[in-house]
């Protein structure tokens, strides 16, 4: 008992005084932060981001660092706390100094840092598919925009060889990202000249877990006579029962076709795909594209993570690429000064993983090719259809109204993120 | 003497049409169970104003499920329990019922431990009971002599800063009536006041209880098994069995009733 | 006799395959196009060949090659071989040939079609099924010719249905007309889905009528069926609730123990089942994985068993009489264990297959399917209760337990060991628990939070239920299920759940000790 | 409001000396010593207090508000409510409209009236129970009664019925699932699970100003003291001592003529308005109020601040405030794969060596210097 009160004791007097002693920065390392969820509910896909970042960083170093100097990674855990998520951002800005951030993974998340960034004029570089509808000057949104995943999909889906899908389900989480790319297909299957019973929404709670009466809705949506197809936008934890509720009622997917917008390889790889086979999901990124980029990547991985079952999924490029990005234009800029590195940061090029090439747009969004693969027994996605060329990732929706007007533009004259007309008059 | 009736039977919901009149308190074919074992089964009682009872019987004769039913803790199955002559306390819950003018005692002395001494009497002293009032009550000092007053009646003058926690069992079924007494109610309910006790302390006891008695403004309601305690406050005698009354009468009268000595004295 | 003279009819229905044509077909399969690949499968189907099924199988499975130099090989467990000549061949190079779904239904329906001619009985039922899920026009006359020498009822009902699906579209009215009236007593919402989209361009007024007619009745019998399906999905995922819960109606209910580290002892049984599934693959022979789930279910019971005790006796034996003491230290306990398993495991999800008798369902009428999986857990949480049930009535375990948790001081005075009892009666709550998580694996997802997504519907199930009545908690958990489900369709899933939530509020403002609360005087203070 | 003078007497009056020295040095250190050190030095400078130690501490203060709010409830009259998240949340929601409201045409859609999310969800006008808060002084009462009467209601139907103990515990656990659901649906019009965000400006003032920031912590700060006061009125006068009893002896207390349910009943609301309050103030330092400020881990951490400071003791329950969150600030950053280790060790470390919590152990030790004197 002794012990115990004492070591009480003694943890709290600690706790209570540490977090005000600033650390000193070592003058001769470039730090960056890692803002990933490393507890709590989004620790299931974002600590798979931490470690893809400290591997980065392990590789420039090993290169001879930056600037010539060592780069640094601070790694914090905001733990799926939102508030704590702008506590941990505003602690690595102005007591760690960071160069950058890489973090963030749910929408929330990142608009709950967002003051602080623009405010201690920060640079964040988000790897996750988003809904848009954002530009902020201190953020680089290096995943993908609605138009660069949901809209080729449907496209696919509606061409022959998706198998010509007149009926469709749109199946999301109830949140911004479900929310935002389903008023967005929805305005586009419109413009398809689909009819609104042909459509059927709906939204279900986060973790939802029993999905009995929602597949079997599906199902009976789905034997109308029309070929139906699902779009789904669950989130994360709430696919692996959505899809063995869909196995087991027998919905194959050449009858109801399932296309996931947040189901990569890492989420597949806590399912039992045998039944899954001929599914779809959206990316700009497929672990099993053959490309030497990809090859040597997947090989690195899974040297640092030492365990070759581990897979590589699209957040992982969309992190990989903004991290050779921030350092190529920090290299240009010849500082880690935000604002130089900001500048040097447009049209900065990266070789993607699966071919092509990635650029830096001035609305702080990525030019990105666009894959569509199909589930298969062993866990990865076979690309069944591609863009011919890379696609450019729209900030603002031409699909909704309020949003069609505005632009991202941050060079002269619009240096603006959404704005009606420039800033500067030519 | 009619009309009172009358008037009682007016007041009266629907029950026999023995008259209240005159009762302090009126308890009429009561009856209480409990997953099918009758605590009460159809028990009468008619207690004057101003009268002195000691209720004795067995354990499980349903002493204690009487003083529940009184004090509104338990509802009974059927049944009127009238106080005053015309109030239905069926109808009330413990608070009411209390502010009606009805105090309690319990079997096992309840006193508030984390609370000093004189706090548990500041508590029982009658005043206001509304949230804000308390919120804002000032013990003025004519309070404060009531209350030095009772903790020197109950001989615990010395011990008013010390948490009742810390009491002896004794000094706690002391600080209990004290609290009564802080009350000053109309009817008294004295679950075994004496349990616990020593001697003398019993005899203080009994004392105090005729005491209370003597000035009929109160009327008294004592279970107790001690039968020296009994003798010595010397009232009309009320003797329970399974739930409802077997004899009632001077101590002398029921010890010679064949049926109580066989149920009772016969151990 | 009979099935020589069919293969035979079957052999002359379809003339005999020139073998180049036949080779050409096989080669077409791997056209850069999947239109191509399509044309070239259908054209294979039509040439009746023995070898096509075999082949287009293969490739249905991806388990079709091409060459560089233009070879069609056939993967199999024993290696590869020539799609053509079935000589064995090196697979040096070979690339599978990609199919997609739109190819998938085409080789399916090709498939189908020729097992129509298989015979094969059962071969040929399992194809009129599958024709009958997607009908092709191209597909008519092959199915009329084999039901002109079918026999075996069965089938024959099978393809007529299929036709009748086909003649909605026909010309001839009087053929639609029948089609409609076979139609009319089918409960398969495909068949109504047809019916009107027939009717959306119908001319002819008698078939209309008829149709319009049909489609009321099969509305009628799918709306029974969907009442029927409501329920049965209401006591599955009431069956769920009470398998998270009845752990805790131990742990809480009885013991007292307000434990917040009861959905961790879930997620424990979990991940056992994840180790033991992991280690059937690696150390038996694949036949034998479909054995891991009842393995894992008493080493998931020991495991979580063990943990339970070790808790008790460091940690919870310390604060008996205190409940809310115990909530803060099991929440500490349980942020350590999520913390623990993440740290071993990964924090991502890990994968539990469901094993082959759990997979699927069966098709009831009506669209409506049974899965397997919600069938075994109905039926498993129920034994469990029992089981429960039974050890706590009958066994000298189970009296020694009531009589502490009763009673602690008389039960120590009759020489009963509270302090052995005490912790046993922990690690049973904890053992059902690790047993839940077991069961749990096989519809949910296995990672660290797992636990946190059961323990405050446990929580609302044992209190709603009454704390320490299982029958209160069996009762709650299956009614709240089911109001769960029947609000459902209505309200939305989120909907659903507040409202169930306000019903559990406002029911406890009328009973505040649960559906079956314990009486007597001695509760009351 | 004026206080009779002998009230204010008994207020003040206490036998622990100590207890004011340390409140008044305290109240010193967090309204004098931090803003000086914050503003005076140059910034890098040992003595200088960084600004985001400003607004963590600014943070601290509203959760310690929250945590005075439970020590009430829960410490003194033993009603362990497992629902204060969502008081804290609601109040905060009163305070987040005002500031969505404020930010008027600056969203990104530049609509006036209709905040973003409302906006892009093709919301066509503002839903009835938006209106008002364009008023500083509307939010402000609502931050204030919403919470109130939604503990008001849930208080007396539960209380008149007499749920107690646990019951009472996952009821009101049962009541924050609930609206943390609700709030989760973006039909209901608090933007779903994105919350209320991109605040501009309170008052006029720039949230990104360090001024401002200041400000409202010391405006945090001179609330806890105030709420402080206002609890140890409450629990030093005779309906003070009457919910201690409550707490002993629930039925003990009717046989005295007080109602418990109304004691309990002023206890709970009375705390859901501080706690309210403490949210209204909690959500222009973060910036951000969400659904997940509902979630049920939340109302139990409140529990456990309380727990580990010291229930009953109000100072316990500021420093319990202060002591977690603190040590969850300091390891989610030093020690990110190993922190729930340590907290979770904490937690059981205090409820079995400190079942009167840190202030227990405080003073333990002083009775040793006396022994050992």
């Amino acid at each position: 008992m002794k012990f115990v009160r004492a070591f009480g004791a003694g943890l709290l007097a600690a706790a209570s005084l540490l977090p005000f002693s600033s650390a000193q920065a070592a003058e001769d390392t470039i730090k960056v932060g890692v803002l990933h969820s490393l507890s709590g509910t989004m620790a299931i896909s974002e600590t798979t981001l931490k470690d893809t970042v400290l591997m980065m960083v392990d590789d420039i170093n090993k290169k001879g660092g930056l600037l010539g100097k060592k780069v640094e990674a601070v790694v914090v855990d905001p733990a799926s706390n939102w508030p704590l998520f702008a506590e941990k951002a505003r602690e690595l800005l102005e007591k760690e100094k960071v160069a950058a951030v890489f973090g963030c993974w749910t929408s929330v998340s990142r608009k709950s840092v967002l003051p602080v960034f623009e405010q201690l004029n920060g640079m964040l570089f988000y790897p996750v598919q988003y809904e848009g509808e954002e530009s902020s000057r201190n953020v680089f949104y290096t995943g993908a925009a609605p138009n660069q995943q949901a809209i080729p999909a449907v496209d696919y889906l509606m061409s022959k060889d998706g198998g010509e899908v007149k009926r469709w389900v749109l199946a999301g989480t109830d949140y911004v990202y479900p929310r935002t790319t389903n008023k967005i297909l929805e305005a586009y299957l419109k413009s398809k000249g689909v009819k609104a019973e042909d459509i059927m929404i709906n939204y279900t709670p986060f973790g939802h877990n029993d999905w009995q009466t929602i597949v079997a809705d599906i199902k009976k949506f789905g034997a109308a006579g029309k070929k139906t197809a699902v779009v789904s936008t669950i989130n994360g934890d709430a696919n692996v029962p959505f899809y063995k509720e869909l196995a087991n009622q027998g919905i194959k997917a050449d009858q109801i076709p399932v296309v996931a917008f947040s189901v990569g390889e890492e989420e597949l790889a806590g399912i039992d795909t045998k039944n899954l086979v001929g599914h779809l999901a959206a990316w700009n990124y497929f672990m099993s594209v053959k490309a030497p980029e990809n090859d040597a990547f997947i090989a690195q991985w899974k040297g640092f993570i030492k365990n070759p079952k581990r897979v590589t999924n699209d957040p992982m490029e969309a992190t990989y690429i903004g991290f050779k990005m921030w350092t190529q234009a920090v290299q240009q800029a010849g500082t880690t000064n935000v604002d130089a590195v900001r500048q040097a940061m447009y049209g900065q090029k990266v070789k993607n993983l699966t071919g092509g090439t990635a650029v830096m747009n001035t609305n702080h969004h990525l030019s990105k090719p666009v894959l569509i693969g199909e589930i298969q027994a062993n866990g990865q996605l076979q690309t069944v259809w591609k863009t011919k060329d890379v696609i450019k990732a729209d900030a603002w929706s031409p699909y909704i109204p309020e949003s069609a007007k505005l632009k991202a533009d941050w060079t002269f004259p619009w240096v603006c993120g959404n704005c009606a007309e420039p800033k500067f008059k030519m | 003497m009619l009309d009172d009736s009358f008037e009682v039977q007016v007041d009266e919901p629907a029950g026999p049409g023995v008259p209240a009149a005159g009762s302090i308190l009126y308890l009429d074919g009561v009856s209480v169970s409990f997953d099918g074992f009758k605590a009460l089964n159809s028990l009468s009682l008619i207690l004057a104003p101003g009268e002195l009872r000691t209720i004795v019987g067995p354990n499980g004769a349903g002493k204690t499920t009487m003083m529940d039913v009184i004090t509104g803790k338990t509802r009974p199955d059927e049944g009127d329990v009238l106080f005053d002559q015309k109030i239905d306390l069926t109808q009330l819950d413990e608070s009411e019922i209390a502010n009606l003018g009805i105090g309690r005692k319990f079997q096992k002395p309840t006193v508030f431990e984390h609370l000093s001494v004189f706090e548990n009497l500041e508590l029982a002293l009658k005043a206001d009971r509304g949230t804000f009032a308390t919120l804002m009550f000032l013990l003025k000092s004519e309070h404060r002599d009531r209350i030095d007053a009772t903790l020197a009646r109950i001989g615990l003058a010395d011990k008013a800063v010390q948490r009742a926690g810390s009491l002896s069992h004794g000094q706690k079924q002391w600080l209990e009536i004290g609290m009564l007494l802080m009350q000053d109610q109309r009817l008294l309910l004295l679950d075994e006041p004496v349990a616990g006790m020593t001697d003398s302390e019993t005899e203080a006891t009994a004392q105090l209880m005729l005491d209370l008695a003597k000035d009929g403004t109160r009327s008294l309601v004592v279970v107790e098994h001690d039968m020296e305690f009994v003798r010595a406050l010397g009232a009309k005698v009320t003797v329970l069995h399974e739930g409802s009354v077997l004899a009632e009468g001077s101590l002398e009268t029921i010890q010679a009733d064949a049926k109580v000595v066989e149920v009772y004295l016969g151990r | 006799m009979k099935i020589l003279i069919l293969a035979l009819l079957a052999f002359l229905a379809c003339a005999p395959a020139r073998a180049d044509e036949f080779s050409d077909a096989v080669r077409a399969l791997n056209a850069d196009n999947f239109a191509d690949k399509i044309a070239a499968v259908e054209t294979l189907a039509g040439l009746g060949d023995g070898r096509a099924a075999t082949i287009l199988e293969a490739m249905s499975d991806g388990n079709l090659l091409a060459t560089k130099d233009g070879a069609i090989l056939i993967q199999r467990a024993s290696g590869f071989t020539d799609a053509l000549t079935q000589a064995p061949a090196s697979g040096e190079g070979a690339e599978p040939i990609t199919v997609n779904n739109r190819l998938r239904g085409a080789l399916r329906g090709a498939v189908g079609r020729l097992g129509l001619f298989s015979p094969d009985a059962e071969l040929r039922k399992r194809a009129a099924e599958s024709v009958l899920t997607s009908p092709t026009p191209e597909s008519a006359g092959m199915m009329r010719r084999a039901l002109a020498n079918e026999t075996v009822p069965e089938v024959r009902t099978l393809l007529a249905l299929a036709l009748a699906n086909l003649d909605l579209a026909d010309e001839d009215p009087a053929r639609r007309r029948a089609a409609v009236a076979a139609l009319r007593d089918s409960s398969d919402p495909l068949s109504r889905g047809r019916l009107q989209a027939m009717l959306e361009n119908e001319t002819d007024s008698e078939v209309r009528a008829a149709a319009e007619k049909a489609v009321s009745e099969i509305n009628f019998r799918l709306s029974l069926v969907s009442i029927g399906a409501n329920i049965f999905q209401g006591l599955s995922l009431g069956s769920v609730m009470l398998l998270a819960a009845i752990g805790l109606a131990v742990t809480f209910g009885v013991m007292g123990v307000i434990n917040m580290a009861h959905g961790e002892m879930i997620m424990l049984g979990a991940y056992t089942a994840f180790v033991v599934q992991e280690l059937f693959r690696a150390f038996l022979p694949p036949g034998l994985i479909g054995w891991y789930l009842p393995v894992a279910v008493p080493v998931a019971f020991v495991v979580t068993f063990l943990v339970g005790v070790a808790l008790e006796r460091s940690v919870i034996r310390f604060l008996y009489g205190r409940p809310l003491e115990t909530m803060l230290a099991t929440w500490g306990i349980s942020l350590m264990l999520q913390q623990l398993v993440r740290s071993i495991f990964g924090a991502s999800n890990r994968e539990v297959a469901n094993p082959d008798w759990m997979t699927g369902g069966v098709d009831l009428i009506g669209g409506f399917t049974l899965t397997y999986n919600r069938v075994v857990i109905i039926i498993f949480c129920m034994a469990v209760l029992g089981a429960l049930a039974a050890l706590l009535r009958w066994s000298s375990f189970g009296l020694h337990m009531r009589a502490v948790t009763q009673n602690r001081p008389m039960a120590s005075a009759m020489g009963i060991p509270t302090g052995r009892i005490d912790a046993a009666t922990f690690g049973l709550g904890s053992g059902i628990a690790g047993m839940a998580g077991v069961a749990l694996s096989q519809i949910g997802n296995v990672s660290p939070n797992l636990g946190q997504g059961y323990i405050v519907d446990s929580f609302m199930v044992v209190v709603f239920g009454g704390v320490g009545s299982l029958w209160g908690t069996l009762v709650g958990a299956l009614s709240l299920g089911l109001v769960n489900k029947i609000l459902e369709p209505y309200a939305g899933a989120m909907l659903g759940k507040i409202l169930v939530l306000v019903v559990i509020i406002l029911f406890i403002q009328k009973r505040p000790r649960g559906l079956f609360a314990l009486k007597g005087r001695s509760v009351e203070s | 409001m004026t206080l009779h003078p002998s009230l204010s007497a008994r207020l003040f009056a206490t036998d622990d000396r100590r207890l004011w020295w340390g409140l008044g040095a305290a109240a010193l250190v967090l309204l004098v010593v931090i803003p000086a050190l914050n503003l005076l030095p140059t910034p890098g400078s040992a003595l200088h207090v960084p600004n985001y130690v400003v607004t963590l501490l600014g943070k601290y203060l509203c959760y310690a508000t929250l945590a005075l709010a439970m020590d009430l409830v829960w410490g003194y009259c033993g009603v362990l409510s497992l629902g204060h998240g969502a008081f804290f949340a609601l109040g905060g929601y009163a305070m987040g409209m005002f500031m969505m409201r404020s930010i008027g045409a600056r969203g990104v859609y530049g609509n006036a009236e209709l905040p973003d999310f409302m906006v892009f969800l093709n919301w066509k006008e503002l839903p009835w129970y938006w209106m008002g808060f364009d008023q500083f002084w509307f939010a402000a009462l609502m931050a204030l009664l919403v919470p109130g009467a939604l503990a008001f209601v849930f208080g007396w139907l539960a209380f008149r019925s007499r749920i107690t103990g646990v019951y009472l515990s996952i009821i009101t656990q049962a009541m924050t699932y609930a609206l943390m659901l609700a709030f989760f649906r973006n039909e209901m019009g608090f933007g779903g699970n994105n919350g209320l965000t991109d605040f501009k400006d309170i008052l006029g003032f720039p949230l990104a100003q360090p001024s401002t920031k200041l400000a409202l912590y010391l405006l945090s700060a001179l609330v806890l003291g105030l709420a402080f006061l206002l609890v140890r009125f409450v629990i030093t006068s005779k309906l003070g001592r009457i919910m201690m009893a409550v707490r002993d002896a629930e039925s003990r207390v009717r046989f005295l003529g007080y109602s418990p349910t109304h004691v309990k009943l002023f206890a709970f609301t009375l705390s859901a308005m501080l706690a309210g309050l403490a949210g209204a103030l909690y959500v222009p330092q973060v910036g951000i109020i969400n659904p997940s400020e509902f979630s049920p881990a939340n109302s139990i951490e409140i529990a456990i601040w309380v727990a580990v400071g010291g229930r009953g003791t109000l100072v316990g329950a500021v420093l319990g405030a202060f002591a977690v969150n603190g040590a969850k600030t300091w390891l989610t950053g030093a020690a990110p794969e190993l922190w729930l280790f340590l907290l979770g060790a904490l937690f059981i470390a205090v409820t079995l060596g400190l079942p009167k919590g840190l202030l227990g152990l405080w003073g333990q030790i002083r009775r040793k210097e006396v022994r050992d004197a």
